[in-house]
């Protein structure tokens, strides 16, 4: 509950100070009126919008990453309670882990770790 | 538990991340005159302040059909997010906001980065903004998880999710000392987040700027002040996880905790003068054969002295 | 007024080398980094547009109207003006009243405004009606993968920073990676050779050679995103063109050798750096290495070892070294192969 | 107050949600979805459990900005310049969704809720860290072994070359051929 609070009051400030440096910026700044500008092209007139379906080559990473994060789900509670758990628990969340490294080791032979 | 927010500290907080920052652009200046083959005067602590005055001055720039909402949003979230992450962090020993799940907070608010960066690529419509952006979302795929992972090597040593007592829990032996490995995955990940020095490549001169790249003006400084306090804030965030807070002889805990994270950020200014751009194509592997595994064993070596 | 003195004590400028201004660029960024003065990577961030030489006019102009202002512009001819040129356009920067005018007289879209210029846009289709800013939408083209993707059509260069002076590369770009290029040059490039020659004659071929391999040096650096090394190497690359005696080759070399430490052992570099482009058996990083062990070999024994003119098949190799890779390696890639010095190297390649 | 705030945090949810619908760009959905989640997520700490929401706000915006990476892979247009609409199938989509509304509304309404027997813990993460540690371990080991063969076939799937076309047809290749080299073993 706190922590909400504290989140909607801090966000407030930081962009109160952002809002800020806008109301400067207009008193100060040349012409309000923002310019209106080609993207730079090296010179060159754009052609297309470049907002466009935008191909990457670490699909694979993606996926990757979203099934290892799941893991920190379970990784900050059990940090808490390893010291009172004992060996059991070091056990059980590393054997969690080895199963996925062997996830990453596996996708990192097959080459999914570079752009494919 | 909580004891909630210290409100006139939430009020100051902005403005003092804001001089720390600046603290580290100075730094950074002067380097770079220093490389340059240039005396350092004094009042090149003065240059970032003369920056923030020229981008106040000078006009703000509008693309072809840009989405500005995303766009101004992506910029303005990186300097919210940080204020967000550096409430967390002790100041000697109190923090703005006293969490149970501090280094949980610190975490989430970091993630917003993926979005604030992402968008302040995209919403340009412009093409070095969109490679800027996505080069950012590698990045993040590759620094996260072992950034993840550091935290809770913190957190698991302390036992505690709590900034205030990881920090509480190295009074005889700071984290650095026998979680090495964790600390400079803090600080590698510090940089990549900031997309600063080796890890500038989201806003890399090879794509004429990258999400910088149609920025000016206040939206420009938006963009780098967010930038610069993320990496204050990240320096902050590392003197109570692995350098003993604000422990130390004579002087008062918030003075200590101040020259540590002065010393922290110092160190990172200088990675940006010391080392060319670290691809992100290339580090995806490293961070994850090399990093990733590196600090799994960190923890397992931290849980079986904790137990 | 004061506040603008102050804010642009400091301008960034924007450098941008036309065929033939490679004095007049040696010269600005010597000035500028004596100066303090950044260099920007895009138009967003320049206060001043600088041109060195006068051959790049319709680009130019394009990006200068990119500028958000105050801005200034510098169109240096002659090298020896550079320094003035610069206090110009600091001054311009200045004046408030005339700043604000020239902002009053820059609204409207830009696109329509310089249509008609007799440049040629690009390998676009002629733009749709009914388009938004009357841009038409990505167009798709297959892919490496088979697939059917979107294609954008990114020109790289002439007016670029850390880019060889009058090199166009017409790319369909797809995500990052430049799936088709097209290579074209702006004006006369060959001239610019002259440049090297004519330095040769001044200050004699050995330091010209280290000279010239510095400047690529400092570009690919730039490139590759190590701003410090940069400075340093233009900083030696300077002191040599210089003119003067004994002296300056031995802090040259001093200076080249501290390169060779640093540049040319740093294994982050090599591993950025390596695989790509690969030509005549070397890749970029072997480039990079030659440069420096030449340099100082050429500083060593006072010979000569020759910058050579624009090879006749440098389009081929460029086109062949850069279909596929992304916009990062192609950029390094090119720089890699900075014109001047590649034309043994280019020769040979052809052999292979 | 922590009424007003739910509620108006449950007017933000649900606002974002039916945002992601109206708007034309793939990336204002992504991210009002994003919003959406986000309210959620401070409806979670609302209700005192600070990690949970936390923990809410970390994995969903990981999660979307992946998730835009692919919406904007697939969607032609995905800025939304040309106008579009973000539904298909109408009147089905309308009936489901409204039909689900209903079930789950009366149900939160009408079932006869327990009233709270005990206390919660003092400490809530730990009580989920022991929790997590005991009695229910074995979801635990059963997730990890889902997620490794989530791993596997994701790269399966996603990725066009395997170690035969990396290493050769006996693995034979001391190094592997690609056509981006990566960042470790060349």
């Amino acid at each position: 509950m706190e922590e909400l609070g504290a989140a909607l009051v801090l966000m407030a400030l930081a962009a109160a100070v952002l809002a800020g440096l806008y109301a400067v910026h207009l008193l100060l700044v040349v012409d309000r009126e923002p310019l209106a500008a080609d993207p730079f092209l090296s010179g060159h007139p754009p052609t297309e919008h470049a907002v466009s379906r935008y191909h990457v080559r670490w699909y694979a990473v993606t996926l990757l990453f979203l099934a290892f994060d799941m893991e920190m789900v379970f990784m900050f509670p059990w940090a808490l309670v390893v010291a009172d758990l004992g060996l059991a628990a070091v056990v059980e969340m590393f054997g969690f882990l080895a199963i996925l490294l062997v996830g990453v080791l596996y996708a990192w032979r097959e080459g999914a770790l570079r752009w494919t | 538990m909580t004891d909630g927010l210290a409100l006139w500290g939430a009020v100051v907080l902005p403005f003092g991340l804001l001089l720390v920052a600046t603290t580290a652009a100075s730094l950074s200046a002067a380097l770079g005159s220093a490389a340059a083959g240039r005396a350092v005067p004094v009042r090149t602590v003065l240059q970032p302040v003369q920056e923030a005055a020229r981008l106040l001055v000078v006009r703000r720039r509008r693309t072809q059909h840009p989405d500005a909402l995303l766009w101004r949003l992506g910029g303005g979230t990186l300097f919210v997010t940080a204020v967000l992450a550096a409430a967390v962090v002790p100041i000697g020993d109190a923090p703005v906001l006293r969490s149970e799940v501090g280094v949980v907070w610190f975490n989430a608010a970091e993630t917003l980065l993926w979005a604030a960066l992402w968008l302040t690529g995209w919403g340009g419509n412009s093409v070095a903004g969109l490679i800027g952006g996505y080069r950012f979302l590698a990045q993040a795929l590759a620094y996260e998880l072992p950034m993840m992972l550091a935290l809770i090597t913190a957190a698991l040593g302390a036992g505690s999710l709590d900034v205030v007592q990881v920090a509480a829990a190295q009074e005889d032996l700071w984290f650095v000392v026998w979680m090495p490995v964790a600390f400079v995955v803090f600080l590698v990940a510090a940089l990549a987040l900031s997309f600063w020095g080796p890890f500038s490549q989201p806003a890399g001169s090879d794509a004429a700027g990258g999400v910088l790249a149609e920025l000016s003006g206040v939206d420009r400084l938006v963009v780098l002040v967010g930038r610069y306090a993320w990496l204050a804030a990240a320096a902050g965030m590392s003197v109570p996880l692995f350098l003993g807070g604000g422990a130390g002889p004579l002087l008062p805990s918030w003075l200590w905790w101040l020259a540590k994270t002065l010393a922290v950020l110092a160190a990172l200014v200088w990675v940006r003068w010391r080392w060319p751009v670290v691809r992100v194509d290339r580090f995806e592997e490293i961070a994850w054969v090399v990093l990733l595994p590196a600090i799994v064993v960190q923890a397992l070596v931290v849980s079986l002295v904790v137990i | 007024m004061d506040l603008s003195r102050f804010a642009f004590a400091r301008p960034h400028v924007l450098l941008v080398e036309s065929p033939g201004g490679t004095a007049s660029r040696l010269a600005l960024e010597r000035v500028l980094r004596e100066r303090g003065w950044p260099l920007t990577d895009s138009p967003a961030d320049a206060d001043i547009l600088a041109v060195a030489g006068t051959g790049l006019r319709p680009y130019a102009d394009r990006v200068w109207a990119q500028l958000p202002g105050p801005r200034a512009r510098v169109d240096l001819a002659h090298p020896e003006h550079a320094g003035g040129a610069l206090d110009g356009a600091q001054r311009a920067l200045f004046d408030g009243a005339a700043q604000g005018e020239d902002a009053a007289t820059r609204s409207g879209p830009p696109s329509d405004q310089s249509e008609g210029d007799g440049m040629p846009a690009g390998h676009g289709m002629p733009a749709a009606h009914g388009m938004p800013a009357g841009l038409d939408m990505a167009d798709r083209a297959p892919d490496r993968d088979g697939l059917l993707l979107d294609v954008l059509h990114v020109p790289w260069g002439p007016a670029l920073p850390w880019w060889p002076a009058g090199l166009v590369l017409h790319s369909r770009l797809q995500g990052d990676v430049l799936a088709e290029v097209e290579v074209s040059w702006v004006g006369d490039a060959r001239s610019a050779s002259s440049f090297w020659t004519s330095a040769a004659e001044a200050v004699g071929p050995a330091r010209t050679a280290a000279a010239a391999r510095l400047d690529a040096l400092g570009r690919l650096l730039a490139v590759a995103g190590w701003e410090g090394e940069r400075l340093r190497a233009q900083r030696v690359r300077d002191a040599l063109l210089d003119g003067g005696e004994d002296a300056v080759r031995l802090a040259g070399l001093a200076g080249l050798q501290r390169l060779h430490q640093r540049v040319g052992r740093s294994r982050t570099l090599a591993r950025m750096t390596s695989g790509l482009g690969r030509l005549g058996g070397g890749d970029v990083t072997a480039r990079y290495r030659q440069w420096l062990t030449d340099a100082i070999a050429a500083l060593e024994s006072g010979a000569d070892s020759p910058v050579t003119p624009l090879p006749d098949d440098l389009d081929d190799v460029l086109t062949r070294l850069l279909t596929g890779t992304e916009v990062s390696s192609a950029r390094l890639v090119v720089a890699s192969l900075d014109p001047w010095l590649t034309g043994a190297l280019v020769a040979g390649a052809a052999r292979d | 107050m922590e009424l007003v705030l739910a509620v108006a945090f449950g007017i933000v949810a649900v606002a974002a949600a039916v945002a992601v619908f109206v708007v034309d760009s793939m990336a204002r959905a992504t991210y009002a979805l994003l919003v959406s989640f986000l309210a959620v997520a401070a409806e979670l700490v609302l209700l005192g459990s600070a990690y949970l929401g936390v923990l809410t706000v970390l994995m969903m915006t990981v999660e979307m900005a992946v998730m835009g990476v692919f919406m904007i892979m697939y969607m032609m247009n995905p800025a939304g310049l040309m106008p579009m609409s973000m539904v298909h199938n109408k009147r089905g989509a309308l009936s489901i969704a409204i039909g689900t509304f209903v079930v789950l509304g009366a149900g939160a309404l009408l079932v006869p809720w327990p009233s709270r027997t005990g206390e919660p813990p003092a400490e809530l993460t730990r009580a989920l860290g022991f929790s997590l540690m005991g009695e229910h371990m074995l979801a635990m080991i059963v997730i990890g072994v889902a997620l490794l063969a989530t791993m596997i076939s994701a790269v399966l799937l996603a990725t066009d070359r395997g170690r035969y076309d990396r290493y050769g047809d006996e693995l034979e290749r001391d190094t592997p051929r690609d056509p981006v080299a990566g960042g470790v073993g060349r």
